[in-house]
C-alpha cells in the first residue's frame, strides 16, 4: 500500500528484530474466534486514476451543481475569494491536531483568536468559543446552556427557526429534562409573534431566528425587552451569517446568546457539511460557554502567546460534568471563514450584504408582479422570502429544473406539508440579473 | 552569542490581523451591481440596520496570506515529522482525497437539491454506509454525526430509546435503567456524552493489567439498573479487552446494551469486527482512522454504526436505496422511522468527510486496510520494544496500535511527563499524548501510526532516550524546554485566572 | 545554553531523497493492464532495452510528501516577507492565477490538438498579444521566447535579420553592420544574447549620474558599423535614461535599431511606452512585471514585441485573426512568414505563463496597472529617503522602482555588501541584488515592488540602519552572519574547485 | 487595487512624506512628451468571479482537451501523481526566486541538485544542469556546445528529429557559423541512415534523436562508434522521457551530450508550455556545459549545503563569452519532474514504460490487421508509430474527432507536406483500452 512507508520486506525484519514470525502474531492479545478468517469483502485497491474516473462520473450525477439556483434555508452560495482553499491547503494548517502543545501550535491559536474576535464583532457580543460543529447543534447547545444558567427548563422556540434545527434542538433535549414550546407565526406579517402568557418564571429562554427560515427580519429588540423582563435569557440564532453585514447585530438588540451558521463565510456547500457554529455570549457567562476557547498567554519572556484556556469547563477534564461532550469541532472550517471576514474585511462583508439585499428586492419585484403569484409575508427581508404559486410548487419547480435549468428554490412542503404552493427563494450576489430574469420567465410560463 | 535586532524575525513577530489592519486597505472585488438599486430606506428600515462592522480588519490581499502564510509556519504537522498523538491516529492525509473532496460537483452541491438531482452525492455516502458496516460487523449506518463524541451521544441515546421501547418507562416518566457503566480509563467524552443523554455514570475500575476489571463489571450489574456500558477497545491503555465477548454477555444478561468507542479502530480494521465481539453500537472516528485531516480541531465525522436491533433507532433521514423503473438503483432519503431518535445534525452530516474516508477505503483496497492496521500495531510495538529498558511501562500486557509509557523513572529528578513533551520538541518531534488515560500517573500515550518508516521511528526511541539520560544529568534542561520555538511555554493558569479571550482596540499596536 | 541532541532537528537534517530510499518501497499504483501482454522480446530487441534504474529512489507517498515539504521549509519566499532583489520585480504572485492556469480546459490541451479544437487557447494568446502592444506602444508581439534572455536573443536576430534584409551582406557574406551597443551597466544576458545572434559587443560608459554617455554613444556611432543598441530603460541604477529618445535618434541616424531590455518595465506599465520613445524591440518579462511566478528559477516568459517594420522577422508560427463565416472571429496559427527569424522553441511559448499574465492584466484593468506602477515606484523612493543617510547612493537621480547604494561608508570597518546582504537573513529579510550593476563598487540594488505594505518598509529600512550602526559597533556579527539559519555562509570557492554535481552510492547516508 | 497593500489615503500620506504633491511627481524624470496622456486602452478590472468566468468560458472553446487523444509528437499524456501539485504549490517553493543567496535557499538547491542527479541516472551520463527552457532549446545549446569542444563547424543532424527542433535548432545556429546538414531517413525502417562519407574531419556532431519523430527506436550503439572514430560528438535527443524507463540509456549507448523534453514526467500538456529541457553530458565536459548547475559545498562547521557552481560559466560573470544566454530556466518544472521521478521512482519509471510499449503494441496490431491500412516503419518502435491510411489523413481525423469523439493522432502533412496519407499514433498508459478499440473501430468506418 503505498501509503505505508515501511515496505513488506523491512516489515518482516522489524518483526524478526521483536521475535515474531509473522504478522498475525500481532495481534495474539485478541481472542482467536473474533478474527476475521478472510479478508473484508470491501473492493480491492484503486489506483489514483480509477479512482479520481469514479468520482468524476459520481459528481457528474450531481446536476444540481451545475445549475444557477436560488436554493436558501439554511446553506448559501456566496462567492468565496479564491485564497482561502489555498492557505487552508498549507499541511501546517489542515494537518495538524488540536493545539494541544501552544509552543508549536501558534498558528492554529492565533488563528481561533482572530475568529473568536471577529465573531464577537459581527455578532455584538463579548465572548466567542472556537466554533460548534454547526448552526443547528450550536443551537441545542445554546438552549442547554441557557438551562444552565437560568436553572430554568422550559424553553421557547419560535415557529420560524429552521425546521431541521428545531428537531436536533429536539433530540438534544430529549433526556435533559428541558421542555421546548413553539411559538406561533405570525400569517399576515411572517414574524414570530410573543404569546407573554406563556412567559412564566419557568421560561429559560426565547429562541428566536433572524432573518427567520421565511426570510422574516425578526423585532430582536422588543422581544429582548420582555424576554429579560421575565428572567429569561433570549437566544438569537443567524442562518445566513452575509446577513451580519447589514442587519443591526444582535448583541445591539439585546441577545443573551447569539449562534449562527458559518457557512455562507467563504465554505463550500458540500451537500450539508463541513460547516461551522458561531457561538457568542456575554462575558458574564462565559465559563457556562460550551467548546473550546483560545485565550491569550504570556511566556517567562513576556512574549505574548495564546492557549486554550478555561478548560474546566470541558469534557478531558470535567468529564460528565462539562457545559458539553464536544472535542473536536470545526477547525479547519472556522479558519477558513476567518480568512474570508479577513480577505472581505469591514467593507466587503457589508458590500456582499448590500448586494444580496439588493438584487433580492429586484427578484421580489419582479416575482411580485407576476401575475398569479403573490408574497405572504409582509415583514422586512434580508435575502430570502416566500411566494406562493398558483400551483403546486413542487411540480413547479421540477419544471423550471427540467426545463429552464434553473433550480428555482425550496418547496416548503418539504417541511410544512400544508404548504403545497409556498416555496422559499433565495438571492445572494452571486445570482445575475440574467438568472433572475430566467426565474421570472420560468415562472410566469408555468 | 547575542545578536541585537531592530526589528525581530519578521516570521516571529507576526502581529494580530487587527494589528495589521490599515484603514482603507481592500483585499476583494465584487462584480457591479447589476440590478436598479433601491434606497437602503425601503429595503429595511434603519432601525434594523447597523451602520458599520466596527474593528472588523482591512487588509489587501498580499497582506491576508503573508499574514496566514506566516503563522501558519508555527505550527508543527504530520508532514513535517511524526506526530505520535496517542489515541489520536495521526497518519498520513493524502492529497487526493483533499482533490476528491473539491471537486466541483460535490463541492458546490446544495444539501436541499432534489434528491434526484444528487444521486451521486447519496450514492457516495450509501456506498461508504456499506464498506462501513463490513468494517465493523454492524449493519446499521448513520453518518450524520460530526465527530467522535457526536457520535457518542448519538449511539447512547439510541441505547436509550431502545431501553425505553422494550422496557416502557418507570412511573413518573423515569427510565427503568439509567445507569452507564464507564470504565476509569475511558476517554472524558464517554461520561460527558452518556450525561447529556440522561444517564448516570458509574465507574468500572481496570486490573492491574490495564484490563477492565470483569469482578467489578458482574458486582455493578448486580444493582438491576444498568443500561449499559461504554467500552473503548483497544482500550485507551493500547491494550485489547480479550474479555470482550464475556464483557458483552455480562451487559446483555444484565439488561444492557454494549457502546464501543471506535476511536481505537486503527488497531482492529481488517483484523477483528466489533459486530463479532457482541458490540451493539459503536462510533467511528473518520479523522483518524480513516485519514480525514484534522484541521487543526476538525471537522471530523463521527458515523455511528449498530445492530440491526438498534437499526430502527438511528438518526433520520437515512440513505436508502430504492430499485427504480427497469431497476436501476435510485438512492433516497428515508424520514419514515418512527422510534429515530431523530436529527443529531441539520442536513446529512459531514459530507466532505464521507468522500474523504470512502477514497482511503478505495485506495487501500481490502487489503491494504488490514496491511494499515498490521503496519500501525508493528510500529507501536517497534517503539514499545525500543523504550522498554528506559520508560515505565506500567502494563506489560503487549500494546495494539498504541503504547502506554509513565515518568516514573525520571520523577525522581523532578522530569515530569510535561518536561518530557516539551523537551521532545527540541528534537524535533511532536509530543505524545499526555497525562491521558487518566488511570495512570504521568501517562504518556504513544501512537506512531502506519504512516512512518523505520528510521524515524529510530529517532524518536534516541530522542526518548536521550531525555531520559539528561533527564538525570542535566534536568534543567529538560525542566525548561522548549528551547527551540519563538515562545517558551505559557503561563496557562494567569491566562485562566484573567482569560482575555479576544482583541480588543485598546490593545492596538503598530502593523506590518 | 548548548542542548546535546540525539537527532538534531528533523527539518533541519532531511537527507537527500537518494539516502532516504528503501528498496521495495513504492509510492505510486497504476491501473493493471488492460491488453493482453506481448513477450517483452517482442516489444523491442534485448539489446535496445535496459535491466533497471540503478539509482533511482524508492519511497513510498508519504516519504516523498515529507521530504519534499521539509526542505520547502528552508526556502525563503515572497508569502513570508519582503523579497526586495533589485531587477527582479519580486511581486505578489495571486492565487487566482494560478487558479486560471490550472483550468483542465487549459491545463490539458494538446499543442498539436488541431486549431479549431484549440479556438480558446488561441484566443487567450491572441488577446494577451493586443493588450502587450497596448502597453508597450509596440504593434508586432511574439509569445514565444521563455524568458528574458530568450526574448533578447529573438530581438537582436530580428535585428540581424532585418539589417541583413535592408543593406543585403557584405562580399563575402559578412554582415555589414555587426556591432551591438551596450551600456557597462547592462546585465550579463544582453551582451551573451548578442553574441549568440553573431554581434561584436561595444561597451558604452555611463556618465557620473548613471546615465548613457552620450558622446561616448556618438564617437561609437560614427565608427558605422554600428547594428543597434541595447538598453534597459529605467536602466540597471533604477535610473530612467532621459535622454531616451535622442539616444534612438542617434541610433536610427547610424542606421542602427534600437532594442530595449523590458526587465523594468514594473517603472512604466501605464506611464510611458517604448515605443512612444523610439524604441525599435523589446522583451518583457512577464514573471517579472506581469507577476508570472518566479518558481524558485523559472518558468519565465519572456515576449518579444516590435515596430511594424520589424513585425515580418517575428519568430514564426504567429497567433493571428482570420474572419470566419457570418465573420465571427477565427483564430489561427500563421507560418507563411517568409522574412521571419523562425522558431525560437518548439510550440508556442510557455502558455501557463500566459494565462496567469493574462489574468495580471485583467485582474488589474488599465488603471489598476497604473496604480501598481506608481506604487512601486512609490515603495522604492521610500526606501531611499529612509536610507540616504546611512548608506551611500552613488547617483543622485531620483530612483525610479528600484533604488542603487554601495557598502563605501561601511567598508572601513571592513564590512562588505556581501555581508549587509547575509545579516539582512537574520532580520527576516531577503537580501537586495547584490554586486550588480557592475559599474558601481558593492552595489545594493534594492527594488520593494508595489506588493509590500508602508510597516514592512520601514521594518526594512529599521533593519539597514541598524544593521549599519552593527557594521562600526560590532563588526563581527555582520561579517558572520546569518546566525539564524540552518547552515552558514557555505565555501563556494572549494565547491567550485572540486564540483560534486550529483550524488553517488558511496556517499549514502542513513535516511530518514 | 486589491493586490496592493498601501491603501490610497496610505499612499498620499507617502507621497506627503517625500514632499511630492501628487503620484504624477513620481514620474519627473520621464521626459513630458512621452508620458501617457491617458489610461491604457485595455479592459477595466475584472473581478475574480467575472474572471474565473471569462477563462472557463474560453478553456471550454478548447474541446481537443476532453477528449480521449493519440497525440504525441514533442508533448505526451501522462498519469501524473496528484502530490506534485500540492508540493509545488507551496509558496516555499513557486514564489522563491533563483537560489542566489544558498542560506535561505537550500530548498530549492537541494531539490535541484536531485534533480541533476536523477537526470544522470535515467541518460547515463555523468553531468546535468539545472534545466533550459525545453528540448528544442536544449537540443539547439547541445549544437553550440559541440561546437565550443570541438572547434569543428558542421553538424548532421537526422531527418527523423522533431521538425520544430529543427527549426529552432536552424534559428540557433544561423549566425554561430555552424552548418547544420541532415541525413536521410532510411523509408522502409523509418531509421537515419548515416552517411559516412559526410563524417569527416569538419564535422562537430551528429545529432539523434531515439526513439525519432517517427517513433522508432535508434541503433544508437553503431552511431555512436561511428561519430567517435570521426572524432565527433554523439548528440542523443529525446523527447518521449517515458521511454528512459525501457530503452538502454543513451549513456550506455555511448552518447556525448543528452537532451530530453522532461514534460512526460507529471507536466502538464498546457498547450506546449511551460515544459523543462533536460540536459547531461560527460565529466570532462561539465564547464563546457551550459546553464546552471548546483554543487555540495559546505560550511564552517562542515554542514552540507548546496550552491550555485561553477557561474564563470554563466552570462551573469562571463557575458558575451558565456557558455550560453540562458539566466531564468525551468525550475518549477524541474521541481515537479523531480517530484514525480521520486514518486514513481525506480519501479514505477519502468512499469509506465512497459505499459506504454504493451498498449502500444496492441494498439498497432489492431491497425495493422485493418484492411487499407499499412505501417510504413519496421524498426522496433516505444509508444509512437506511423499509420498509413488509404485516405488524406487530415480529413479521416477530422471525422474521427467530429463523429467518434476521440483525436486519432497526427497528420504528418503538418510537417512533411508530401505524406498526406501519413499519421502518427501515440499510447501511453493513460489509454484505456476501450478508447484504442474505438479508435480502430473509427478509422475502420472510414
Ligand atoms: C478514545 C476517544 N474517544 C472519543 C474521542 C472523541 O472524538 P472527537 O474528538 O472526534 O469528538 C476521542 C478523540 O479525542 C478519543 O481519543
Ligand atoms: C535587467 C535584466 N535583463 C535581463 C534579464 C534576463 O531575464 P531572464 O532571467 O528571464 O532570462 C534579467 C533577469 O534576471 C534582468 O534583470
Amino acid at each position: 500500500m503505498r501509503y505505508i512507508p515501511n515496505s513488506p520486506e523491512e516489515r518482516q525484519e522489524m518483526l524478526r528484530g521483536l521475535g515474531l514470525g509473522s504478522a498475525e502474531e500481532l495481534f495474539d492479545s485478541i481472542p482467536a474466534d473474533i478474527i476475521l478468517s478472510e479478508p473484508l469483502r470491501t473492493p480491492a485497491a484503486l489506483s489514483e486514476i480509477e479512482l479520481l474516473e469514479r468520482f468524476e462520473t459520481l459528481a457528474a450525477k450531481n446536476t444540481a451543481a451545475r445549475r444557477p439556483s436560488f436554493l436558501g434555508a439554511g446553506a448559501y452560495t456566496h462567492y468565496a475569494p479564491t485564497i482561502i482553499d489555498s492557505l487552508i491547503q498549507r499541511s501546517e494548517f489542515f494537518t495538524a491536531y488540536t493545539p494541544y502543545q501552544p509552543e508549536i501550535s501558534q498558528g492554529t491559536l492565533q488563528a481561533i483568536f482572530e475568529f473568536q474576535t471577529m465573531v464577537c464583532q459581527l455578532t455584538g457580543m463579548d465572548v466567542a468559543n472556537a466554533s460548534m460543529y454547526d448552526g443547528s447543534t450550536a443551537m441545542a447547545e445554546a438552549v442547554l446552556m441557557a438551562e444552565r444558567v437560568t436553572r430554568r427548563t422550559r424553553v421557547l422556540v419560535s415557529g420560524a427557526v429552521h425546521p431541521e434545527y428545531m428537531r436536533v434542538a429536539e433530540t438534544y433535549v430529549a433526556h435533559a429534562g428541558i421542555e421546548l414550546k413553539r411559538l406561533e407565526v405570525d400569517e399576515e406579517t411572517g414574524r414570530t409573534s410573543l404569546d407573554t402568557a406563556m412567559l412564566d418564571a419557568s421560561v429559560a429562554a426565547v429562541v428566536i431566528q433572524s432573518p427567520n427560515f421565511f426570510g422574516c427580519v425578526e423585532e430582536l429588540k422588543s422581544f429582548a425587552d420582555e424576554v429579560h423582563a421575565a428572567g429569561a435569557l433570549l437566544v438569537v440564532v443567524v442562518t445566513e451569517s452575509a446577513s451580519f453585514g447589514l442587519l443591526r447585530s444582535p448583541g445591539a438588540c439585546g441577545a443573551d446568546i447569539v449562534v449562527a451558521e458559518g457557512q455562507s463565510f467563504g465554505v463550500p456547500l458540500s451537500f450539508g457539511g463541513p460547516y461551522v457554529g458561531l457561538f457568542a455570549t456575554r462575558e458574564k457567562y462565559a465559563r457556562q460557554i460550551p467548546g473550546r476557547l483560545v485565550g491569550v498567554a504570556y511566556d517567562k519572556e513576556g512574549r505574548r502567546g495564546f492557549v486554550l484556556t478555561l478548560a474546566t469547563r470541558e469534557q478531558h477534564i470535567r468529564r460528565e460534568k462539562a457545559t458539553s461532550n464536544i472535542c473536536t469541532n470545526e477547525g479547519l472550517i472556522a479558519l477558513a471563514v476567518t480568512i474570508y471576514m479577513t480577505t472581505m474585511g469591514r467593507r466587503g462583508i457589508q458590500e456582499v450584504a448590500a448586494q444580496c439585499a439588493q438584487k433580492t428586492a429586484y427578484a421580489r419585484r419582479r416575482i411580485a408582479a407576476l401575475e398569479g403569484y403573490t408574497l405572504p409575508c409582509s415583514a422586512p427581508i434580508f435575502n430570502e422570502f416566500v411566494v406562493r404559486a398558483p400551483v403546486e410548487a413542487g411540480g413547479l419547480l421540477r419544471r423550471l429544473a427540467t426545463r429552464d435549468n434553473v433550480t428555482g428554490g425550496l418547496a416548503l412542503s418539504r417541511y410544512f406539508p400544508e404548504r403545497p404552493n409556498d416555496f422559499l427563494v433565495c438571492v445572494t450576489e452571486t445570482n445575475k440579473r440574467a438568472d433572475i430574469d430566467a426565474l421570472v420567465a420560468g415562472l410566469k410560463q408555468s | 552569542m547575542t545578536i541585537t535586532k531592530a526589528t525581530t524575525h519578521i516570521t516571529q513577530n507576526e502581529s494580530l490581523v487587527f494589528e495589521r489592519s490599515q484603514t482603507g486597505r481592500r483585499g476583494y472585488l465584487l462584480p457591479a451591481l447589476d440590478v436598479d438599486e433601491t434606497p437602503l430606506d425601503e429595503l429595511l428600515p434603519a432601525e434594523l440596520r447597523r451602520d458599520d462592522l466596527e474593528g472588523v480588519p482591512e487588509l489587501s490581499e498580499p497582506d491576508v496570506v503573508r499574514h496566514f502564510t506566516r503563522i501558519s509556519t508555527w505550527n508543527y504537522n504530520i508532514d513535517l515529522g511524526l506526530y505520535p498523538l496517542g489515541s489520536c491516529t495521526m497518519k498520513y492525509n493524502s492529497r487526493l482525497n483533499e482533490r476528491v473532496a473539491r471537486i466541483q460537483g460535490f463541492a458546490s452541491l446544495h444539501p436541499l437539491a432534489p434528491e434526484e438531482d444528487a444521486q451521486g452525492a447519496l450514492e457516495v455516502m450509501y456506498e461508504l454506509q456499506q464498506h462501513l458496516a463490513e468494517i465493523t460487523g454492524l449493519p446499521g449506518i448513520s453518518l450524520q454525526p460530526a465527530a467522535g463524541a457526536h457520535g457518542e451521544m448519538t449511539g447512547v441515546m439510541m441505547i436509550r430509546s431502545f431501553l425505553d421501547a422494550r422496557d416502557g418507562q418507570a412511573e413518573g416518566g423515569a427510565a427503568r435503567r439509567n445507569v452507564m457503566l464507564i470504565p476509569d480509563s475511558a476517554h472524558g467524552t464517554n461520561p460527558a456524552s452518556a450525561h447529556l443523554s440522561g444517564f448516570s455514570v458509574k465507574t468500572i475500575r481496570s486490573t492491574p493489567e490495564g484490563l477492565t476489571d470483569l469482578e467489578h463489571l458482574r458486582e455493578l450489574c448486580a444493582s438491576g439498573d444498568v443500561a449499559g456500558l461504554m467500552l473503548t477497545n483497544p482500550n485507551t491503555c493500547g491494550i485489547f479487552e480479550r474479555n470482550i465477548k464475556e464483557i458483552c454477555r455480562h451487559i446483555h444478561e444484565a439488561g444492557g446494551l454494549v457502546y464501543m468507542d471506535g476511536a481505537n479502530m486503527n488497531a482492529l480494521v481488517g483484523v477483528a469486527r466489533p459486530g463479532d465481539m457482541g458490540v451493539d453500537v459503536i462510533h467511528l472516528n473518520l479523522h483518524k482512522t480513516f485519514s480525514t485531516p484534522h484541521g487543526g480541531g476538525g471537522p471530523g465525522s463521527g458515523p455511528c454504526c449498530c445492530t440491526a436491533e438498534l437499526e430502527p433507532f438511528l438518526p433520520v433521514p437515512r440513505v436508502v436505496i430504492n430499485r427504480g423503473e427497469n431497476d436501476n438503483p435510485r438512492f433516497a432519503l428515508d424520514y419514515a422511522r418512527p422510534q429515530s431518535i431523530g436529527r443529531v445534525k441539520a442536513f446529512y452530516g459531514n459530507f466532505g468527510m464521507h468522500l474523504r474516508a470512502l477514497a482511503y477505503i478505495l485506495t487501500h483496497g481490502n487489503t491494504g486496510l488490514r496491511e494499515a492496521t498490521e503496519a500501525a500495531v508493528l510500529n507501536a510495538r517497534f517503539i514499545s520494544h525500543g523504550l522498554a529498558d528506559t520508560f515505565d511501562k506500567p502494563f506489560d500486557s503487549p500494546p495494539m496500535h498504541e503504547v502506554l509509557f509513565t515518568d516514573k523513572r525520571q520523577t525522581r529528578k523532578g522530569v515530569h511527563t510535561l518536561d518530557i513533551a516539551k523537551r521532545l520538541i527540541d528534537y524535533g518531534f511532536h509530543p505524545m499524548t499526555i497525562y491521558f488515560p487518566l488511570i495512570v500517573q504521568g501517562a504518556m500515550l504513544i501512537e506512531p501510526t502506519e504512516s512512518v518508516g523505520r528510521a524515524e521511528l529510530q529517532q524518536f526511541i534516541d530522542a526518548m532516550k536521550e531525555i531520559a539520560r539528561e533527564a538525570v544529568e542535566d534536568a534543567d534542561t529538560v525542566l525548561n524546554a522548549p528551547h527551540t520555538t519563538r515562545i517558551g511555554r505559557l503561563d496557562e493558569a494567569a491566562a485562566a485566572r484573567k482569560p482575555v479571550l479576544r482583541w480588543r482596540p485598546a490593545e492596538k499596536a503598530t502593523g506590518a
